[in-house]
């Protein structure tokens, strides 16, 4: 199946794009997108945290994606 | 009123919002923008805002702010977008009957929305930019 | 701005008094008439204040907050005569470099403003008035 | 030697003017002040607390007062 993804902060830098289009093999977790990213994009391993929201909401690692969530990339957030 | 916005905010609107005739006390926090940070020189900084999840984060902060104080009244609303020395970039209003609960409420709010709600602030320095992350 | 006025207190007046290039925090306390008070039906308050004396123990407290805390600028006003309800008695506002000095030191501010400044505040019911005390 | 004195909230209520002027042997201290006022005015002695001001800062109960001081009397305090 083939998930977007928007990008935030220091991540879209990283990525270079604001969102990407990813295919992942279904069933899909939440850890499985982040280990792919990850392993293309080594300098998000840098990066103290980094969460995964879908459809607005902070994702546990083994939450399933759906082909429709709106998915996205959260870096450490620095609001306020 | 809970809101991401990219125009200047109005300290005045925000604090209108959470009048209320049973409240006695209000307490209003404005996060502006410092001209340093940690010894450097700040020249601007730009916010980034996930929009939709940031709102809906404030809503839940709002909530769970109400469940735990007397809360008459509360009101968020973050700038997004280039902002200046000076500019405003967040405001938190809480209206409560006594003002201790308005306190205690008001930092919860601004304490909690800079731990989760999405939002991203990169500071441009004389010599450089970097994305900031807060502290948990 | 450290005041006692007979006249509607700006709240926009009041945050400009502190605004600070170095601040990035503003913590801003509205103290206003609620409509009621130990279960009685509050229609209106008079506060009276011995201004001189007032103003003296504002500029003290103010003297002692800066102290305590690295306050950029502080500002105390407050509303005597009479007063509606929603109006707004007292605002006091303090900026500082970081959010949890401006709370801290805000809200010491009118604790203790509440304490030991000369100001007295009638309350009128329905059906009578009364001299409030405020517990130490 | 004669004192004039402010009375605010309360105490102006219970003493039923705005100031008085009162004479005292000298040398007067405060609380040689606040006996006399109290005998006279027995409902002073129902409040929670009863200071005085002198030249706008409040006073000891020892303090010596002159002739020439501004003087007031501070029933509890409900500012804010």
């Amino acid at each position: 199946m083939e998930v977007k993804i928007d990008l935030f902060g220091v991540t879209k830098d990283i990525i270079g794009q604001s969102e990407i289009r990813y295919s992942l093999a279904s069933p899909a977790k939440v850890h499985h997108l982040l280990e792919k990213l990850k392993a293309e994009f080594p300098r998000l391993q840098a990066l103290s945290s980094l969460a995964v929201a879908v459809n607005s909401d902070y994702a546990d690692h083994d939450q399933e994606l759906q082909e429709n969530d709106e998915i996205a990339l959260i870096p450490p957030v620095s609001g306020g | 009123m809970i809101a991401i916005t990219d125009q200047p905010i109005s300290v005045a609107d925000v604090i209108q919002a959470v009048q209320s005739d049973r409240a006695g006390a209000v307490d209003v926090f404005i996060g502006t923008v410092r001209n340093n940070s940690l010894q450097k020189n700040v020249v601007r900084l730009e916010y980034e805002a996930y929009d939709k999840m940031a709102v809906k984060k404030m809503e839940e902060i709002a909530l769970e702010v109400k469940a735990k104080w007397p809360v008459q009244k509360i009101a968020m609303v973050h700038r997004k977008g280039v902002l200046g020395i000076g500019e405003i970039a967040v405001v938190v209003a809480v209206s409560t009957p006594h003002r201790k609960e308005a306190f205690e409420a008001c930092q919860y709010t601004i304490d909690t929305l800079k731990q989760v709600v999405p939002i991203w602030k990169k500071e441009f320095y004389d010599n450089g930019e970097t994305w900031v992350a807060n502290h948990a």
